[in-house]
């Protein structure tokens, strides 16, 4: 074994660099911590820890403005799902995250596996998944390929869902012409777990086996970057990157399995792994712990032949997790997960180095400190241009052209308003046995939790035009709105996540309504004491070099402490209409 | 009643079967594996729930119908067991070779996630004793493949032998093509073995035992059911 | 050895799938399109060396689980 | 005259129902039976009567329609 991997040559790795999407000084700083030229490995595991999607480089500064704590609040941002309490020794996990750009390239797979990595996100903290939620945006029909993708879409996420059995019992639609190119598809889930037996991705036991379970590795998602990569020689349609395809029945499987294994003691931590799979769970995991990782690639499941280490660190092959069991405890885990039929084996093993270890086929691969990697990744706050304030439309100044009843038709009959039932019936909402409420049937869904009185109440809303005409208040409305249709259930609001889209935030303008919704986001979870525990954020969202308009969606969770109490939209003949708050 | 619900890779209502089944028996039934060769001695009834056993790939209960257990359940079915297959249950019955016919994708080319109606054809069956005759009950269906298909010969000895139990019908009790979104033939929601005792069904009616959740229009058939096994053991 | 193993719906099954198939190839502007039939196509890599074992073994497969007789024809061809 | 547009998941591409199948197969006792894939077949019956004409109409339904080129790869056959 060398004490260096093969190192790329200086003006190669430079170029190579900028392929992958790291900046120049970006890049001098990975000269600085590996004081040496990186491999094609480690320029790997660099570009995706330090790309926005995840180092949230140009958004960290401003999401530490939202608030974040209250009594109920297990675990706030930072894990894999964000977690609350919510009475009798029950926790609520849940999240929402989005898969905008797969979703535009193949509708069906794109939004399917977005539904599968965050189902993955919930599970892994040891909850059981019992509802999904989303939020799409969508261009005009009848623009270039947008039916299909609406069509795609809804079946993609359908088909996900109805296959594992988690009910999808809520979600919103908006269409507008600037999604026409970048259309919005984000996912939420929510998940059931003891209080007390929650499970988070911090490492830690020296010599404790990383253990990999799931679906094989492909060349799945790999960046088309690399295909310019003159390290290839073999045919391109061969090494063509592609697109990452879910397989819900193998998501199934992994979710009946970790559920098992997490009713043992074996598990020390665990990460599913997302984008960049492999690179992100091992990186996070030994860092979040404190602990060096060392991994032999040669073990890792592997569906294709020939795949380098950078394949693998890079892949994004979907239902696969990473595990630390404890010591001797691999044979439980073995056990489980070979009766439902998944793949398993020990890749490696935790060390006290503070540095990640990649070996392969008898060669070192990578070997990089952990800890710069994570405090030295790039961090910006960049200009922000505040959105110019519009006048104040003078209601009484404007004329009624049509008349109240014909407003009313075609309102009812536009495109944002007009029924979602072509959705949600294509969408399993009763599977669990549990859905008190379904689409249509009240403001918000409501689950019961199998074996208790209690229930969820979930939601979620934005309201993309107002974002756009004052990103501050838009960002206010659509915490209330959630918050509202959570109350008029009859729940009492506990919590959001959130799922910003904006578009490219090295424009002033579109940075600035991002720091504005996040200021309104933050004002109204305060004066409603309803904080985030958990959120994604999706830049560089361009339709025609135009940003999408800003769109801060809100999933917000709420409890009943009993199901009887939930109130939902059907009026009774003989009942008051009582309208509340001023017109 | 001792039910044993059968789990499949990738069965998914098994927890709402059992819900449904205890709150007729008042105890949990046990759940068996797809790799057990031999049923739990005593087993009175064994249900094939829904899900999507295998993915749904290839076929809709292909692969679940060549399971270990599979063997061993005709056998439970030939001394004159009773076995409940409901949706993806239904489909792995006719891919057994338990019941006739087959389950086609739905007529609409989509999954269809949706409250629907069936009449009661006959009530002298150990499943539907609790309805009325002609009854009309509310369940929800959620598949993709729920379009009943059997060759002519096929269909005319079911309706000879009187073996359709249920049929999609409108709230009136009229088997209308509206009715019947899946596009079955005749519109056959479920079928019934010759001694009665093997049902299959598309929709779900274990979804609809609980006031609380959608109301109790399926819990009948699972009353039928505990009436029928409770005088059987006694 | 490439094992090929077609399995089409059998004539006077419905085939939904085919049949909007048809229709969207028509909506296209596909025009002289008759009847389309929709189908799945199975390829296996087989261990086997002889051909006519190799097909005798997939015929055995699709008798038994690749394709469901009562509403499905196949055929199996070496590749 | 009859066309075969034959779609397959590309090379490289995840084929889940392919990997069920060969577990089955595996399950079932088949022996040697190494990577599956599963794919469709569509079968058009077509007015046209010059082949060459035919495979390339059938072509670009393939292209247009039949199958999704992001993932999947065709072929085209005269029956
Ligand atoms: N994409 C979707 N998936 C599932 N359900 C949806 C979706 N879009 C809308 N719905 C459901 O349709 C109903 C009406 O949606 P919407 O008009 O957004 O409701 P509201 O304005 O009351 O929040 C709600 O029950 C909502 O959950």
């Amino acid at each position: 074994m060398t004490q260096t991997p093969a190192l790329l040559a200086p003006e190669r790795a430079r170029q190579l660099a900028a392929e992958y999407g790291l900046k120049p000084d970006e890049y001098d700083r990975v000269l600085a911590i590996l004081g040496r030229a990186p491999s094609l490995c480690e320029l790997g595991i660099f570009s995706v820890m330090w790309s926005e999607h995840c180092s949230y480089k140009s958004s960290r500064v401003w999401l530490k403005e939202l608030p974040t704590k209250a009594p109920w609040v297990i675990q706030g941002p930072g894990e894999n799902a964000g977690v609350i309490d919510i009475g009798d020794g029950l926790a609520a996990v849940f999240k929402m995250e989005s898969h905008n750009h797969p979703s535009f390239i193949e509708p069906y797979q794109g939004a399917a596996t977005g539904v599968g990595g965050i189902l993955r996100d919930v599970f892994t903290m040891g909850a059981r998944p019992i509802a999904n939620l989303n939020a799409l945006r969508f261009g005009m029909p009848d623009a270039p390929r947008m039916k299909q993708v609406i069509d795609g879409v809804v079946r993609g996420i359908g088909g996900y869902g109805n296959c594992v059995g988690v009910p999808t019992v809520g979600g919103e639609v908006n269409f507008h012409p600037r999604y026409n190119g970048n259309p919005l598809v984000n996912a939420m889930t929510v998940g059931i777990a003891r209080a007390d037996r929650i499970f988070t991705a911090a490492a830690s036991g020296v010599g404790n086996p990383v253990v990999y379970v799931g679906s094989k590795t492909g060349r799945d998602g790999i960046h088309g970057a690399t295909m310019a990569s003159t390290e290839f020689t073999a045919d391109s349609e061969e090494k063509r990157p592609t697109v990452q395809i879910g397989d819900p029945f193998t998501e199934k499987l992994l979710i009946e399995a970790c559920l098992e294994l997490m009713a043992t003691d074996a598990i020390v931590a665990i990460q599913d792994m997302g984008a960049a799979g492999l690179t992100s769970s091992s990186v996070e995991m030994a860092g979040k712990g404190g602990m060096g990782i060392e991994l032999e690639l040669d073990r890792v499941p592997q569906r294709e032949t020939g795949m380098t280490a950078y394949e693998m660190m890079l892949s994004e092959s979907q239902e696969r997790m990473l595990m630390i069991l404890k010591p001797g405890r691999e044979h439980v885990a073995e056990a489980i997960f070979t009766k439902w039929e998944l793949d398993f084996a020990v890749i490696g093993h935790l060390t006290d180095t503070g540095r990640i270890v990649l070996k392969h086929k008898g060669r070192l691969e990578a070997d990089i400190e952990l800890a710069p990697l994570e405090s030295e990744a790039p961090l910006y706050r960049r200009p922000t241009a505040e959105t110019p304030r519009q006048a104040v439309l003078d209601a009484a100044a404007i004329a009624d052209p049509v008349g109240p009843e014909a407003a009313l038709l075609t309102l009812v009959g536009s495109l944002d308003l007009c029924s979602r039932r072509w959705i949600w019936d294509q969408y399993d909402s009763m599977v669990g046995g549990q859905t008190a409420r379904r689409p249509g049937a009240a403001d918000a869904a409501i689950v019961r939790i199998e074996e208790s009185r209690r229930a969820l109440a979930m939601t979620t809303d934005c309201t993309p035009r107002y974002c756009l005409a004052d990103p501050e208040e838009g960002g206010k409305q659509a915490v209330a709105e959630a918050w509202r249709n959570i109350t008029a259930t009859g729940g009492l609001p506990l919590a959001i996540t959130d799922n910003m889209n904006f578009g490219n935030p090295e424009k002033p303008e579109i940075m600035g309504q991002f720091a504005a919704a996040v200021r309104g986001m933050a004002a109204a979870c305060i004066a409603l004491d309803f904080p985030v525990v958990s959120g994604n954020v999706s830049l560089y969202n361009e339709t025609e070099g135009r940003g999408i308009l800003p769109t801060p969606a809100i999933g917000g969770v709420g409890v009943l402490d009993d199901v009887a109490q939930a109130v939902g939209l059907g009026l009774k003949p003989g009942l008051d209409l009582v309208l509340v708050g001023e017109t | 009643m001792r039910a044993g619900i059968v789990l499949f890779p990738g069965t998914n209502r098994e927890r709402d079967m059992a819900l449904a089944l205890q709150r007729v028996t008042g105890h949990r039934p046990e759940m068996l594996w797809h790799r057990d060769t031999a049923l739990p001695a005593g087993t009175d009834l064994v249900v094939l729930p829904g899900g999507f056993s295998y993915g749904d790939y290839l076929r809709c209960g292909a692969m679940a119908a060549q399971s270990p257990i599979m063997q061993a359940i005709k056998a439970f079915a030939d001394q004159g067991g009773h076995v409940l297959g409901v949706c993806n249950g239904f489909q792995m019955l006719t891919e057994a070779g338990l019941l006739p016919g087959a389950l086609l994708r739905n007529a609409t080319l989509r999954f269809l996630s949706m409250d629907c109606r069936m009449r009661v054809e006959r009530t002298d069956t150990p499943y539907t004793n609790r309805f009325q005759r002609g009854q009309v009950f509310r369940s929800t269906m959620a598949h993709g493949d729920g379009n009943y298909f059997a060759d002519d010969a096929t269909l005319e000895r079911l309706e000879g032998e009187g073996l359709v139990a249920l049929r999609y019908a409108t709230p009136a009790g009229e088997a209308t093509a509206a009715a019947n979104r899946n596009g079955s033939a005749r519109n056959i929601a479920g079928i019934l073995s010759p001694n009665l005792r093997v049902l299959g069904l598309m929709p779900h009616p274990e979804n609809q035992v609980d006031p609380e959740i959608d109301g109790t229009d399926g819990l009948p058939l699972f009353e039928s059911l505990a009436a029928t096994l409770a005088t059987a053991a006694a | 050895m490439k094992v090929l193993v077609t399995v089409m719906p059998k004539a006077g099954v419905l085939d939904p799938q085919g049949k909007a198939i048809g229709h969207a190839l028509a909506g296209l502007g596909f025009a002289g399109v008759g009847e389309v039939r929709a189908g799945k196509v199975i390829e296996l890599e087989v261990a086997e060396t002889d051909a006519a074992a190799a097909k005798q073994a997939a015929e055995a497969m699709a008798r038994k689980l690749l394709a469901n007789t009562v509403i499905e024809s196949f055929r199996v061809e070496i590749a």
